[in-house]
């Protein structure tokens, strides 16, 4: 497997997650969108690390950061899903239409 | 005396403004009489002015001069800072003119004391009366033309006010109004004309102004132009055809009113400003052709609708126009001496006439001369100076329009025979109607036994003037014409350069061009009328006219002249409509008004549209646009925004459910797929 | 991990906060107003030392993923000036739960230190951290008020949009990451390419999303309106300053050694960004909503000093951002007064203020005529600086699209205006009934906005001294 | 001395804030007084103006914004000394006008106050962006006090006014950047930008100069910008309308004077041809529109149109005693448009309504009023002898070197001004009594009287005797023309 092979899944990855996150009405399936793009990231940075820049441990370090970060957004995004749900009873974000120009 | 000259026109301003402010508005006013003794000092200002030039004790013309105003101008991409000088000139003419006006006025108001007693308004009426007068010696006396146009343009507003006097009745503000307009017309002609000279010579002092031209520095062209411009406003003032309009509505103002505006003041105006800038026309032969003709023709257009009129008012102002007319045609014709002459004789047996058939009316109350007749018996005085007054505008000898109007005939004669034969039928129909007026109204039978019985004489202070201008009317004539005294009063002046002139004029190269100058002219030399004219016209023609007109309209019902107005009916229509120019002005006014709202509504409907709120709209479309693009559009519609955007609203809607956060995510992505390839394609 | 002790006010102020937190737990929940003095105390004390510290060359210096220079300190005083008005205004506002004080004030805080890390980060390592940090607390501050569902709708679409931008950003630094090998901005972008330039475009956009620009704009109106004010004002103001400072840093000193010229990217962006902010404000109802869209238009303005590029620009930025400051919390803070006292933000609350209580609708006049630019209030100077920038480099028809936008500005802040001053007020309406730490924060913003406006010159100064950068 | 002068009303309009609303008195008192100082330091002036000079006087400088040679530079020559004294003048006659303002008395003092600090900043500023920031303040009250005080259309024409004066003044910044990146002294100060203008490129004065002149066409206003002008005076209370017409619309003329003229020579002479057109286009179809009103307010607002036209003429001309024309009319205009308005204001205060042919015959029943009015109409409409022909006279006296068939139709366009003056006075005041106001006329009230009666002595004054405010322009006016 070469560095292309790696950044053309990662890319795949990218694209399947912004799909999704456009796509998604439920917001459980949009996070976990999200969630693919974030990897897509890591991924990418995996890969850099193990093919261009062996020496260097910079992107797995990043890629940690993004791990621990992305799983933070994650709980605050349930968090604030808990409190809307509480309040509307619904996940659709079709259903999110209080707030209009 | 002639030191004080300057105090002339001013006297009468201080005492109208005590007047108009002295106290409150009272039908038994003593004011008045303020003015009557303002005008009594200037009379003998006047008198000791003119005496003192006849006797030789005086030497004219007399010039003083004080700085007005400081003026930055530009002559000739030179800047600096000019003096605008004020002051007075007083030439022989201008003596005569303070006579004369000054004399009339008096005798007005005198008149008027009687005449307008327990009038709501009596105490107005004098101060605007003291104003108009003050105007006109203003610009007797004016050594500068710009402060002339002033005072021209401050009798306008007089005479404005005095003829829409009563101004509750709906003639008298129409008339007015139309006075104004139409002067103001003219007006604008010498407003033009005073800027052409000012941008040749860049003064308004008369003397330099006459230098200028005496050494030919300024184009013939120009001098026409200017002199044209002269020309229309004189037209204006002094009714001169087609701006004749407005002098018979004036009528509408209280007859002494008429009487001053009509002998002394406002009409004279217009020939005084031409023959003060008389070197104007003497340079453009043109100009003093059109003077000429145009004088001619109002003359003739004039006298014939007097043939008609039965209203004793309108005859005298249709005759006023016709006597101006002869004025300025023989200004025209190069008869100076002649027009000014017959100026100041006319001023007085015209303010006699008015005065006159104010008597008249007073005491028939009714202008119209067939409820009149046989009013000899009833006021004889009124009678005896009224017959003075028509022989006079007559021209019978030996009384003082003889005199004039033959001056202004003989010039005719010399200057052109086109010209010479209708003036002489014009006189003769100005024999004629005046005629008319006083059989119509003195003589024969009494038509109307009513008004016949309560006629009665006027009292002392409406007599008293009609005595003063009676005699005047009688021996101005003579005493003017007697040994020349004429054209020492009235010397025409030439473009001949003297040499003290050239002298006086600041720049070298005037001097310099005055050795050559191309237009010096000789007096052209006065040849006599042949002698059938010149004793068959006093001696026969005109009795001739006279004589008919007492014998057509001496009977109560004069079939005769009836029966030749029912047969030149469409003539006798044509005059009753004067010529049809009231017709032509009211068309005028129409058209203007028309225009005037066409170019509101161009104003309302496109200007603003597209300069002003085509701004605001444009606004609103990009935020429309905008909108559409933050999916904000459907609010927008239901802002009022219009009703095209509720519609797309709508079908956006349908497409994309707008406001949620996947479509922004969505305008988001596509923006930055965008922004990559268009960054990394380049 | 050299020359840490550079970041300390930052890492002192998310210290303070974890102290608040504590102290939450401490104090009884009926004096938990005790919990915002705290707050707004350590920020301001934040702030003196910053100030203290400026004397000091030994504050400033270049440590392994941060620079702390005169630039950064500027930008780290503005936020910090930004959180203390904020939470002064949180004092008055009614609407947040009394036993969540110490949560509000702690997150705040730590939104705040992030920035002023942000401001100084060099390394796409740190401003990614740094970022997420502010994002993270700003989450939650949005939907603060978990009540209302205002609150959780604009939260959520906030946190959506958010997470997907900052997606997209990692994506870019992982790009960044291959094809320079580091993940500093200055060292890496040495090695320019396609890959490089892809990845500094993502992560430009996901920068784009913090200064609300268009077309990462969007989910501004709605988690501005949905937010507790003092949220939406901290959010409006502090944020986008930071974000600008970092783009500044990127755009002065990176773009430049990567050969990469974004200008024609930039020029558009602030045109969209102007534009689309003003015009869609022409139709808002809502006076948070209507100052939402403004707040988009002032970072287009912000933009074009980007644009231009050259040294005036940069100073431009830092000028404008910090009068933008104080006519933005100056005008936030009067809808948070008039909104809670009428118990909405719609804009005819505001009708006949001024004669119900003329001062505050002075003062909100003030603000707004400084928003649009109108002299001689301190808007005015930092267009005339921006636009001055522009025309020095040429940039012609981008000063001349910017005031024409100022002049249409005008037109949806006398919206309010109008209503202010044109409409009559309610029957029996009585005069606004707010707190003094509302009038305090008014009272701040409005001195600035005048003064500055009257003699910038102190400002202009402190600019041109700390516009240097690297 | 002109700093107190500029300031004094500000300094009023701030204490005028600390005084509470329900204190009318105090706050009129406070905002006569600041007027009044204001007025005297100005009259004071009067005496110790060079008339002899044409260069700046009072001129008082000090440094304000360094970093961009930003000063805060005062002077005035003979060109805005003239028009400080009418705005501190209009300004105190429009105060005592604004006695009959019974509402918010507080907030209407307040924006009068700044108002007149702008306006006066306008004419004594020697600094662009110190002229532009006065320039600017002008707007805001403006809108405030017309929108708050007005009629019924007041908002809209509010706003329209805001902007569009706005939108215009915002091309004018942008040309006086482009001169202040041209100047090689990189300054805005003015008498630097006349010094460094004549080194500028011809087509860069061109593009510069229409930027300036978009902004003050619509101030002066001129064709085609007019259209606000109407609309705003229609809608405006009466000692607002007094304001606009007596001095903003001067500020237009001024600056085309001062910037356009002064510093861009040549792009002035590239526009010139154009500007005696719209000249004669503002005379002309300013009086043409004034003819077709049935409203008397609107009917004054076109003539002001109409009067500004003899400004631009006189400005066209190129000569001295145009320009001086130009200014000696924007002074009279001050004095008897401000004078009209007023005069309206009385009758629609009595009536309420300023519709021309709702009245008649009012002249018996209002002698007083009716002597007024008329003055003030033949003054308006160029009668000899009253101050609104001599700066009339000098425009045209100016301008007909140059211009000889532009000249000739604009005098003809005074026959139409005359017109619609004459129909104002026959309509309303001539004829017979509409019993319909039996009762509701009394003649001015003393303060009314106090209003316009000292216009009206201006009137007649500088109509005899134009050698006071001719004397002060006349060295300046040369000094123009010389470079």
């Amino acid at each position: 497997m070469t560095l292309a092979d790696y950044m053309t899944v990662s890319a795949l990855l990218f694209l399947i997650g912004v799909f999704g996150a456009l796509t998604r009405r439920n917001i459980i399936g949009i996070l976990m969108s999200i969630e693919l793009m974030f990897n897509a990231a890591n991924l990418n940075l995996a890969a850099f690390d193990r093919f261009l820049h062996p020496e260097g441990l910079i992107g797995q370090a990043l890629a940690v950061f993004v791990i621990t970060v992305a799983a933070a957004e994650i709980v605050v995004g349930l968090a604030l899903l808990l409190a809307i749900y509480r309040n509307t009873d619904t996940t659709y974000v079709e259903d999110f239409h209080l707030l209009k120009g | 005396m002639i030191e004080y000259a300057w105090l002339i026109p001013l006297i009468p301003v201080a005492a109208s403004l005590i007047i108009l402010f002295g106290a409150k508005e009272d039908p038994r006013s003593p004011l008045p009489w303020i003015g009557i003794g303002a005008m009594t000092v200037c009379l003998a200002l006047a008198v000791s002015i003119l005496w003192g030039f006849v006797s030789g004790g005086v030497a004219l013309p007399y010039e003083k001069n004080w700085d007005w105003f400081s003026l930055a101008t530009t002559i000739g991409g030179q800047s600096f800072v000019w003096t605008m000088p004020v002051g007075v000139l007083i030439d022989p003419p201008a003596a005569v003119l303070l006579f004369v006006v000054s004399l009339v006025s008096l005798m007005v108001q005198v008149y008027s004391i009687a005449y307008m007693h327990d009038d709501t308004r009596y105490k107005r009426y004098f101060a605007f009366v003291s104003f108009f007068t003050a105007a006109m010696l203003g610009l007797v006396v004016s050594s500068n033309i710009l402060v002339g146009f002033m005072c021209w343009e401050l009798m306008g507003l007089t005479s404005y006010l005095l003829i829409g006097f009563w101004f509750e009745r709906e003639g008298p503000c129409e008339a007015q109004k139309k006075a104004f307009m139409t002067t103001k017309l003219g007006d604008s002609g010498l407003y033009l004309a005073l800027l052409l000279l000012y941008a040749k010579t860049g003064t308004f002092q008369l003397t330099q102004l006459h230098q200028h031209f005496a050494l030919g520095l300024v184009a013939p062209a120009a001098a026409t132009v200017a002199a044209i411009g002269i020309l229309l406003g004189a037209m204006g003032k002094s009714a001169q055809a087609p701006l004749m309009v407005w002098l018979p509505d004036a009528m509408e103002g209280p007859t002494p009113g008429s009487a001053l505006i009509h002998a002394a003041t406002m009409v004279a105006a217009g020939i005084l400003v031409v023959s003060k800038l008389y070197f104007v026309f003497l340079a453009a032969p043109l100009a003093m052709e059109a003077a000429a003709w145009i004088g001619l023709i109002t003359a003739f257009m004039a006298a014939a609708m007097a043939l008609v009129s039965f209203d004793i008012k309108r005859v005298l102002a249709f005759s006023t126009v016709s006597q101006l007319g002869f004025m300025l045609c023989a200004l025209g014709c190069g008869g100076y001496t002649a027009g000014l002459f017959h100026l100041t004789t006319h001023a007085f047996f015209k303010a006699l006439l008015f005065l006159g058939a104010g008597s008249v009316i007073h005491s028939v109350h009714t202008n119209d001369m067939r409820q009149m007749g046989g009013l000899s018996r009833r006021m004889l005085l009124t009678f005896a100076t009224m017959t003075v007054a028509v022989l006079a505008i007559c021209g019978v000898w030996p009384f003082a329009g003889f005199y004039s109007k033959d001056m202004i005939l003989v010039a005719a004669w010399n200057h052109e025979k086109w010209i010479f034969w209708p003036l002489l039928l014009t006189a003769l129909m100005t024999a004629f109607y005046m005629t008319r007026l006083l059989t119509l109204t003195f003589l024969g039978d009494d038509r109307d036994h009513e008004r016949f019985h309560h006629a009665h004489e006027s009292p002392a202070l409406i007599t008293a003037p009609l005595l003063v201008l009676a005699f005047f009317s009688l021996t101005a004539g003579m005493a003017v014409a007697h040994d020349g005294l004429a054209a020492r009063l009235f010397p025409k002046p030439t473009l001949s350069v003297a040499a003290d002139a050239a002298a006086a004029t600041p720049s070298a190269s005037v001097a310099a061009s005055a050795a050559n100058n191309p237009q010096v002219q000789t007096p052209d030399a006065e040849q006599e009328l042949p002698d059938w004219l010149k004793f068959g016209i006093p001696g026969v023609f005109v009795p001739g006219a006279m004589l008919l007109a007492f014998f057509m309209y001496r009977g109560p019902k004069f079939e005769a002249a009836e029966g030749l107005r029912s047969a030149f009916a469409p003539i006798a229509t044509l005059l009753d409509r004067r010529w049809y120019l009231d017709d032509a002005f009211l068309a005028l006014v129409a058209f203007c008004d028309g225009v005037a709202a066409l170019a509101f509504w161009i104003d309302a409907n496109i200007v603003d549209r597209v300069f002003v709120d085509g701004w605001g709209l444009l606004m609103r479309i990009i935020a429309e646009i905008s909108s559409f693009f933050d999916g904000a559009f459907v609010d927008a519609a239901v802002d009022g925004v219009g009703g095209l955007s509720t519609d797309l609203g709508v079908g956006l809607r349908s497409l994309v459910a707008e406001g949620q956060v996947q479509e922004y995510m969505m305008y988001a992505a596509i923006a930055v797929s965008l922004a990559a390839t268009l960054i990394l394609t380049r | 991990m050299q020359n840490l002790s550079l970041l300390s006010p930052a890492m002192a102020l998310s210290g303070l906060a974890v102290l608040v937190l504590l102290a939450d737990m401490l104090v009884p929940p009926s004096r938990s107003r005790l919990l915002y003095h705290l707050g707004w105390a350590s920020a301001a004390g934040t702030l003196a030392w910053l100030v203290a510290g400026l004397a000091n060359p030994a504050s400033r210096g270049a440590g392994s993923l941060w620079v702390v220079d005169a630039y950064a300190q500027f930008f780290g005083m503005t936020i910090l000036l930004a959180a203390v008005l904020c939470l002064l205004m949180g004092l008055d506002y009614k609407a947040l739960p009394e036993r969540h004080a110490g949560t509000f004030t702690a997150l705040m805080l730590l939104a705040t230190s992030g920035l002023m890390i942000l401001v100084s980060a060099t390394d796409l390592l740190l401003i990614f951290v740094s970022l997420e940090l502010v994002s993270l607390s700003s989450f939650v501050l949005v939907g603060f008020e978990r009540g209302n569902p205002k609150s959780n709708e604009g939260a959520m679409k906030y946190f959506l949009f958010g997470a997907f931008s900052s997606a997209i950003m990692v994506y870019g630094i992982s790009l960044y990451y291959g094809a320079a090998g580091t993940t500093h901005l200055i060292r890496g972008a040495a090695a320019p390419g396609p890959m490089l330039m892809l990845g500094l475009i993502l992560i430009l956009l996901g920068f784009g999303f913090k200064a609300s620009l268009a077309p990462m704009h969007f989910w501004v109106p709605d988690a501005y309106e949905g937010a507790p004010t003092p949220v939406t004002t901290f959010l409006s103001v502090a944020p986008k300053i930071a974000t600008f400072a970092l783009l500044v840093r990127v755009f002065v000193s990176v773009l430049p050694a990567a050969q990469f010229d974004l200008q024609a990217l930039v020029v558009l962006m602030a045109l969209t960004t102007m534009t689309i902010g003003n015009f869609t404000a022409f139709f808002q109802n809502d006076a948070k909503r209507l100052l939402a869209y403004s707040s988009i238009a002032q970072a287009g303005y912000l933009l074009i000093g980007l644009a231009a590029g050259n040294g005036r620009g940069v100073e431009a930025v830092m000028m404008y951002s910090f009068i933008y400051l104080a006519m933005n919390v100056g005008a936030f803070a009067v809808v948070q007064a008039v909104g809670q006292d009428a118990g909405s933000c719609d804009l005819s609350s505001f009708d006949g203020l001024a004669q119900r209580s003329l001062g505050l609708a002075l003062a909100m006049t003030f603000c707004l005529l400084s928003l649009a630019g109108i002299p001689p209030l301190a808007g005015f100077m930092g267009k005339l600086y921006i636009f001055s920038s522009a025309v020095e480099t040429g940039h012609w028809w981008l000063a001349t699209a910017g005031l024409l936008n100022s002049v249409a500005s005008a037109y949806f802040y006398f919206r309010i205006a109008q209503r202010m001053f044109l409409r009559a007020p309610r029957e029996g309406a009585l005069p606004v009934a707010a707190g003094p730490y509302i009038y305090g924060a008014v009272a701040v913003a409005v001195v600035g906005v005048i003064l500055f406006g009257v003699h910038p010159e102190p400002l202009i100064a402190g600019v041109r001294a700390s516009a240097g950068l690297p | 001395m002109l700093s107190l002068i500029t300031w004094a009303p500000l300094v009023g309009a701030l204490l005028v804030l600390l005084i509470p609303k329900e204190n009318v008195k105090a706050i009129q008192g406070v905002g006569f007084l600041a007027a009044g100082v204001s007025l005297l330091a100005s009259l004071l002036l009067i005496l110790s103006f060079d008339r002899s000079t044409a260069g700046f006087q009072f001129v008082e400088q000090w440094s304000w914004i360094p970093s961009f040679n930003v000063s805060y530079h005062l002077g005035v020559d003979g060109l805005s000394f003239p028009l400080v004294l009418l705005t501190t003048f209009m300004s105190f006659i429009a105060l005592i006008g604004s006695m009959g303002i019974k509402e918010r008395v507080k907030e209407y003092f307040f924006w009068f106050l700044i108002l007149e600090t702008g306006m006066l900043g306008v004419f004594v500023a020697l600094d662009l962006i110190l002229f532009y920031v006065f320039w600017e303040i002008t707007l805001v009250p403006m809108y405030f006090l017309i929108g708050v005080w007005g009629g019924p259309k007041k908002e809209f024409a509010a706003i329209k006014f805001f902007l569009y004066t706005l939108s215009g003044s915002v091309f004018m910044l942008l040309a006086i950047l482009a001169m202040y990146f041209n100047n090689p002294a990189r300054t805005f100060d003015m008498i630097e930008m006349m010094k460094a203008g004549a080194a500028w490129s011809p087509r860069f004065q061109e593009i510069v100069f229409l930027g300036l002149y978009f902004g003050l066409a619509i101030k002066i206003p001129a064709f085609p910008f007019h259209t606000w002008l109407p609309l705003a005076h229609v809608e405006a209370p009466t000692p607002i309308s007094v304001i606009l017409a007596a001095v903003l619309l001067k500020m237009g003329v001024y600056g085309l004077l001062r910037l356009c003229y002064q510093m861009l020579p040549a792009g002035f002479a590239w526009f010139l041809p154009a500007l005696v057109v719209i000249a004669v286009i503002n005379i002309v179809y300013g009086a043409l529109c004034a003819m077709a009103q049935t409203d008397m307010k609107k009917m004054v607002a076109y003539s002001s149109v109409n009067h500004m036209g003899y400004c631009l003429l006189g400005i066209a001309g190129m000569t001295a005693a145009g320009f001086s024309g130009a200014v000696l009319q924007m002074i009279n205009h001050g004095i008897i448009t401000g004078a009209l308005f007023l005069l309206v204001g009385v009758i629609y205060d009595r009536a309420h309504t300023r519709d021309l042919s709702a009245f008649g015959g009012l002249a018996a029943r209002v002698p007083v009023y009716f002597g007024l009015m008329a003055l003030t109409c033949f003054a308006s409409l160029g009668l000899p002898g009253l101050s609104g022909f001599v700066g009339e006279f000098l425009c045209f006296l100016g301008a007909f070197p140059l211009w000889k068939w532009q000249t000739t139709i604009s005098v003809l366009g005074i026959i139409a001004t005359a017109a619609f003056f004459l129909r104002m006075i026959q309509k309303v005041f001539l004829g017979a009594f509409n019993e319909k106001w039996e009762g509701h006329m009394p003649d001015m009230t003393p303060r009314e009287l106090l209003s316009v009666a000292p216009l009206a002595v201006l009137t007649v004054l500088f109509g005899v005797y134009p050698k006071w405010p001719l004397d002060l322009m006349n060295a300046t006016v040369v000094a123009l023309l010389r470079k």
